[in-house]
């Protein structure tokens, strides 16, 4: 059925309608509603990575229009992948995230599924549009929505999304700037047409400066080092459920469209050979990597922590990218899954000690193995995985970064990968010790006396996709080759050794 | 002075770029900060309009073949040299429709951020916070209800 | 802070003055921007859906999916707004203190005013989308009138009189209306068998000669976008102004 | 070339413990259907060993792969003789320690016992994992599960204490196999294109040796279980856990798996050979003797009994990687029985030291004088544990000790034997004043009237331990034959 593509938009798109309309009369409809809509995306966006694995890239026409004059939705395996990670991640989230609207946005229950939904919708439209323009669009859309999302955190969080607003704004800008330039050299807005007419004007200044641009627009969007400032901010004050949803997916989908432009728009011999910024970007990322993790070690608010840790994620993918080689892209695009996945599944346990115990500073882990033994149970196999620890997908993203080092010669990456993963097990043992060792009070507990651990774990409607993702985290590890060989390896662009 | 008398339109949007980014991250104030975003973006617009402008063309509105009234395509002009570049002013309209959102939803936030803390400067919102920081109450967080 | 936004300032004008005689000339009708995709559209828009006003052509038909997605920029802003700063006016609020006290209307010649000529503007701003095809304009524009004209009564008069001619609940609805309308005509295409936004596949509600009927029915589909365009841009600009003038509470413009 | 057949019976005997951790949480309320699924999870996995000792010893090699993780790696058990050797003593011993568990746990009246008993099943399931893993992929994979499960053995007393213990044991496992044996595989894995032990050893001969060095030390100090000399302190300091941990745990499993890695490394990925020619096995050979020698003399001068234990341990350990490093037949057979024979012999002394806690409440040796002649099974069994641990004729340990001596001389490393002398009469020097003072010194009034054994389930087991090693001095025989196996095939 060719028209599966669009399906994946059309489903969100129309339960957005849904939501804004019958969430006016009824807002405890609104999260089935969001359910069932999420739903239909990820089973098409399934459905859509099984055709394209099977036979090949699809093309569809928006509009019965042909590429260079019509949009057109070009979905190969890299944003098939994505769009299942992107969909699947939402669905948990939107499971996970009745119990904590309740508590913390009461009255605004219809409004934020609206926004939860489209949020998911650009995101969405961004991975799967092979249109330069209607990416703007539709990063806009997806920025839109997370800066009024963040904003419905209390006090603090005003100031934060104020800061995002601006820098948000100045990213999405400089993309547009950079695909004016583009359009003015090579007359299209077709992604793969810009591929094709690109290598023909090398030599051009104006080509460069558009890729400059244009990397600044992601790099903004994606928080990499030197613009990093506003996600700590942004993504700690934000409600739980938001962050939930918005820190795992906003800077994946973004490192996504850098590696769109930089494989798709521009080709592999003009990233590395005709332009010299290799050493530069490996700089910012090893800076990045190790700037994150370090200060993720300061922090006391783990929610603040984990949002260091994205910094320092990002450093990951962005360098794997940049390393110029296969197992380098391979580790790339296998940690855009991978970190998705850790991410959401360690913010949902944030999420869940906070719904519990109010806060989520490192004291009110005290003694949440014995209250709290399934959340912790999740907690640490998404923990294994940052760390980077086998059976888990962590791992393998980080052999694949590793032996990409180690081939192109990028020491200094393969170092920092190393000390930001003991760097990860320090920060995670220091959690594990507070929950595992003092009873909920803080006086020397007797070991001898059997203190009845009062079981209060959260409720199952925040465990089941708690614990859906730390599967999955287990599942990716252990099928990580049949993830590589049969959805990446056709992917990687041709000049990759 | 030739070079200037052909790329005029880029100098204005490099001149409006500079302000507005300077603008937009160097001033103090928020509403000035939202005016900065506003010229950025109005400088990019501009970018993309001289872009599209071809000398001497109308707008691109096909015109009628002198004395032919029929409503086949035969009866218009479709010459496009004559009719300025359709493409990049349709963009320009999305970008236009993007601005009025983004700004819709910074003066909303700089609307709330002053009722929170009363002011609109930046560095006084700042030392507000820290205030605010250091005689924090153990409990009260960002749930503070 | 400053020196450092000065600098970024300068570096990103640099490096776009380093770039400018690679640029074409300004106005030259045979850079690549004006002769590779627009000039198609200028050849063959005319053949392919019976548009003279390009512009509207390409708006709503070649790249109507832009066009969808910018209704919802538009649709987010007024959600997310919403979301933001809508309260009830029942709350208590701390700074009740410093609103300016309820000022009646001050000047009748306003109020008189404003009743003669806001007939005229909505009249015109319908005159505007329906002859979006032949001449300047279309839903955006329209809708943005028909809004100005709702935002006039609103500062003029009161916030209360406007509102009572358009209630919270129905610009919402309104907003929600008219993109759905625009996506429904989308999926309408797709029942028909053609691609999303594929207006030639609705030829067979118009009937006749398939060929004429898959033209006129782009026609007439970029006209039901565009009316959908007009009811969402309408109720938002006015959404974004009315929240923001009574701070979220809908009872008392500032 | 050996023929390999495919069956599921090294799974089953690593599943069995892991499963048998669910009836063990859920039968949590009635302690003694929880031991009687422990039992039975020993003995089927005894049972199961049994059956893949015959097609071992005739040179079958038993293959299974469970899936293929990455390109031309998969998570892959193989059972060779070597593996098997190492499997049949952990499994062998965790029967004895379960039993000497119960006589422990209720004995002290421990917290927390369920999770105790699940941790110590996972913690098995774990080093039989390691003990057939194929590859090194596979290996590292239960090397890290091991870490993990032990973590709440060590802690488990959840007291400050307790706290800083876990944080050295997790900080110092996890930093070194992170820091040190990922980049290390992943240099193998692009050196060679695979991670299989093959007794040839898998590099090609073009590598230069300054990498192999390099390699060579990043596995060394990786496998950090194995206690060589910097990255020993986790050890003592793990000696915060419950004795019956420590007696199995650090006396059998958790630094064996250590030095079995070690040794797959060097016979299995090095190989014999390449080390002798590229003399790299002195390098070997000198870090193991540096240990030795160190850890003989600290243990000298600890007074806490389970730590001058696990000093000892961290000195034998290293007589085992200096057998491989010898490289030559005869010293790498004397460092595969010396894992069977140390083991046997530690497990009874860390028994004793648990026993006297239980009876006395006695941790330090100064207070330990004249408590023989009141207990005098366990101070008997002491006595032949350290006979084996020093390496005297009556206890098994004596065979390792006299294959390593003769590995010496055949490889020319003829200084390494006076080490190894030395080294025994250190051993002799820090356990003799105890065992004279317990029997000979004469006890204070109120400990000789009050003291009396330790309840049956502490003493039973270790007596039967005593009495193994005693048993393979004379009857040494399935880990003879299999070691001889594993260096002749």
């Amino acid at each position: 059925m060719d028209q599966l593509p669009i399906l994946i938009i059309v489903f969100p798109l129309f339960t957005a309608f849904a939501l804004t309309l019958l969430g006016w009369f009824r807002p405890a409809v609104c999260q089935p509603l969001t359910v069932v809509g999420l739903l239909g995306s990820s089973l098409s966006a399934i459905a859509t990575l099984a055709q394209v694995v099977n036979s090949g890239p699809i093309s569809y026409h928006l509009g019965g229009w042909a590429p260079p004059f019509g949009i057109e939705y070009r979905v190969d395996a890299l944003n098939a992948m994505v769009l299942m990670m992107v969909s699947s991640v939402a669905l948990l989230v939107a499971v996970y995230a009745r119990k904590p609207v309740q508590k913390e946005l009461g009255g605004k229950i219809s409004n934020f599924y609206t926004l939860f939904i489209l949020l998911v919708t650009g995101l969405l439209g961004i991975t799967i549009t092979g249109d330069a323009f209607n990416l703007y669009v539709l990063l806009e859309i997806a920025a839109l929505t997370s800066y009024a999302l963040i904003a419905l955190g209390r006090g603090r969080a005003y100031m934060a999304t104020f800061n995002y607003v601006i820098l948000g704004t100045v990213g999405a800008c400089f993309y547009l700037l950079g695909v004016g330039f583009l359009l003015i050299k090579t007359g299209t807005l077709n992604m793969v047409d810009i591929g094709s007419i690109v290598p023909s004007l090398s030599g051009s200044r104006a080509i460069l400066v558009a890729f400059a641009f244009l990397m600044m627009g992601c790099w903004l969007k994606m928080a990499l080092f030197p613009f990093h400032g506003w996600l700590p901010n942004a993504y700690t004050n934000a409600p739980t459920a938001v962050s939930c949803l918005v820190a795992p997916l906003m800077t994946k989908v973004s490192v996504y469209v850098m590696l769109r432009i930089m494989f798709t728009m521009y080709s592999v011999d003009w990233v590395f050979s005709v332009i010299t910024w290799k050493p530069l970007v490996m700089a910012l990322a090893v800076i990045a990597i190790l700037m994150g993790s370090c200060f993720a070690l300061a922090q006391r608010n783990i929610k603040r922590m984990l949002t260091y840790l994205i910094v320092a994620e990002i450093g990951y993918m962005v360098g794997g990218a940049w390393l110029g080689n296969a197992s380098g892209y391979i580790g790339a695009s296998y940690h855009i899954l991978a970190d998705g996945l850790m991410t959401v599944c360690l913010f949902m346990v944030v999420g869940s000690i906070v719904y519990k115990r109010g806060r989520a500073h490192i004291e009110d882990f005290k003694g949440a193995f014995s209250t709290m033994p399934w959340t912790m149970g999740a907690f640490i196999l998404g923990a294994l995985s940052m760390i980077g620890v086998p059976p888990t997908c962590g791992f393998f993203s980080k052999w694949y970064l590793l032996s990409g080092a180690y081939q192109s010669g990028d020491y200094a990456f393969g170092v920092a990968l190393l000390l930001s993963s003991l760097i990860n097990a320090v920060l995670f043992i220091r959690i594990v010790e507070t929950a595992f060792f003092s009873a909920t009070s803080d006086e020397e507990p007797d070991p001898h006396s059997h203190q009845e651990t009062c079981y209060a774990d959260s409720p199952p409607s925040m465990l089941l996709p708690l614990w859906a993702s730390a599967l999955a985290l287990l599942a990716m590890g252990l099928y990580s080759s049949e993830i590589v060989t049969r959805w990446i390896q056709p992917v990687i662009p041709g000049g990759l050794l | 002075m030739a070079w200037v008398e052909v790329h005029y339109n880029y100098l204005l949007v490099i001149i409006l770029l500079m302000t507005g980014l300077w603008a937009m991250i160097g001033k103090n104030n928020l509403i000035k900060k939202c005016i900065g975003m506003c010229i950025f973006q109005n400088a990019i617009i501009m970018f993309y309009i001289s872009m599209g402008a071809k000398k001497g063309a109308t707008i691109p509105i096909l015109k009628h073949v002198p004395g032919a009234h029929g409503h086949g395509p035969e009866s218009y002009i479709s010459d496009p040299t004559i009719y300025a570049n359709p493409l990049t002013q349709i963009l320009m309209l999305t970008a236009i429709v993007v601005g009025v959102a983004t700004l819709g939803m910074a003066l909303t936030l700089v609307q709330k951020i002053y009722r929170e803390y009363g002011t609109c400067e930046e560095d006084e919102i700042l030392n507000c916070m820290s205030e605010e920081q250091d005689h924090e109450l153990p409990l009260q967080d960002e749930l503070k209800a | 802070m400053k020196a450092l936004s000065l600098l970024l300032a300068l570096f990103v004008g640099f490096l776009l003055i380093g770039v400018l005689d690679d640029l074409p000339a300004w106005g030259d009708a045979k850079s690549p921007a004006n002769s590779y995709v627009s000039a198609y559209y200028l050849k063959n828009s005319m053949e392919q859906t019976h548009v003279p006003n390009v512009v509207t052509a390409v708006l709503a038909d070649y790249r109507g999916f832009d066009t969808m997605f910018e209704t919802g920029v538009v649709f987010v802003a007024v959600i997310g707004i919403m979301a933001i700063l809508r309260r009830d006016p029942k709350e208590e609020d701390s700074e009740t203190g410093d609103r300016p006290p309820h000022a009646p209307p001050e000047g009748f010649i306003l109020g008189v005013a404003t009743r003669f000529i806001v007939p005229f503007m909505q009249m015109f701003a319908l005159y505007v989308i329906a002859h979006g095809h032949h001449s300047p304009g279309g839903g955006f524009q329209g809708g943005v009138i028909l809004g100005a004209s709702l935002i006039l009564m609103a500062m003029t008069g009161e916030l209360e009189s406007a509102l009572d001619r358009m209630r919270e609940k129905w610009f919402i609805v309104l907003v929600a209306g008219g993109f759905l309308l625009y996506a429904g005509v989308g999926l309408g295409c797709m029942f028909f068998g053609g691609n999303f936004l594929d207006y030639s596949a609705l030829a067979p509600l118009l009937g006749g000669d398939p060929k004429a009927a898959a033209i006129m029915a782009r026609y007439h589909g970029m006209l039901w976008v565009e009316i959908g365009v007009a009811f969402t841009v309408m109720s938002s600009m006015f959404a974004i102004f009315a929240y923001l003038s009574s701070d979220g509470r809908m009872d008392r413009g500032l | 070339m050996t023929q390999a057949v495919t069956s599921f019976t090294p799974v089953a005997i690593v599943l069995i413990s892991a499963l048998a951790v669910i009836p063990i949480s859920l039968s949590g309320r009635k302690p003694n259907l929880r031991e009687f699924w422990t039992f039975l999870a020993g003995f089927m996995k005894l049972a199961l060993l049994y059956t893949l000792l015959d097609p071992v010893m005739h040179g079958i090699r038993v293959e299974w792969e469970l899936c293929q993780v990455l390109p031309g790696l998969s998570l892959q058990f193989r059972v060779d003789s070597f593996g098997l050797l190492f499997a049949f003593v952990a499994c062998t011993l965790w029967i004895p320690t379960s039993l000497y568990c119960i006589g422990y746990m209720r004995g002290l009246n421990e917290h927390a016992q369920t999770r105790f008993f699940a941790c110590f099943a996972l913690a098995l399931s774990a080093t039989a994992g390691v003990a057939f893993a194929g590859n090194l992929l596979t290996l590292y994979v239960f090397y890290e599960i091991l870490s993990l499960s032990t973590f709440p053995l060590v802690a488990h007393h959840q007291d400050s204490e307790a706290r800083t213990g876990g944080r050295k044991y997790l900080t110092y496992l996890l930093g070194t196999s992170i820091g040190f044996v990922l980049p290390a595989m992943i240099i193998t894995y692009q050196m060679t294109g695979t991670l299989e032990f093959s007794s040839l050893g898998i590099f090609s001969d073009v590598t230069k040796p300054g990498s192999l060095l390099v390699l060579l030390l990043l596995f060394l100090f990786g496998f950090a279980k194995s206690g060589l000399m910097p990255f020993h302190s986790w050890l003592p300091g793990a000696m915060v856990a419950p004795t019956p941990v420590s007696a199995l745990l650090h006396a059998v499993a958790v630094v064996k798996v250590g030095v079995f890695c070690n040794l797959r490394v060097i016979t299995g990925v090095f190989g014999i050979e390449l080390l002798s020619d590229t003399s790299l096995d002195n390098v070997i050979c000198v870090i193991a003797g540096i240990t030795v020698i160190l850890s003989s003399l600290i243990a000298l001068t600890q007074d806490n009994l389970k730590r001058r234990l696990a000093f000892s341990t961290v000195g034998q350990l290293s007589y085992i990687i200096l057998g491989a490093g010898l490289a030559e037949s005869y010293g790498v057979k004397g460092a595969m029985l010396h894992i069977c024979m140390h083991a046997f012999g530690k497990i009874t002394l860390f028994m004793c030291a648990g026993a006297i806690f239980v009876a006395t409440g006695k941790k330090y040796i100064s207070q330990m004088v004249g408590l023989g002649r009141r207990m005098p099974f366990t101070f008997g069994a002491f006595l032949i544990g350290s006979l084996s641990v020093i390496g005297l004729p009556p206890a098994g340990g004596f065979i390792s000790k006299w294959l390593l001596l003769t590995g010496t001389i055949e490889s020319g490393h003829w200084y390494m034997m006076l080490v190894l002398l030395g080294s025994s009469l250190l051993n002799a020097a820090y356990f003799f004043p105890i065992i004279y003072q317990a029997f000979f010194g004469t006890a204070k009034e109120e400990d000789a009237v009050a003291i009396q054994e330790a309840p049956l389930a502490c003493t039973l087991p270790l007596c039967f331990t005593a009495l193994a090693s005693i048993v393979l001095f004379f009857f040494p025989e399935p880990f003879f034959s299999l070691a001889t196996l594993a260096v002749g095939g």
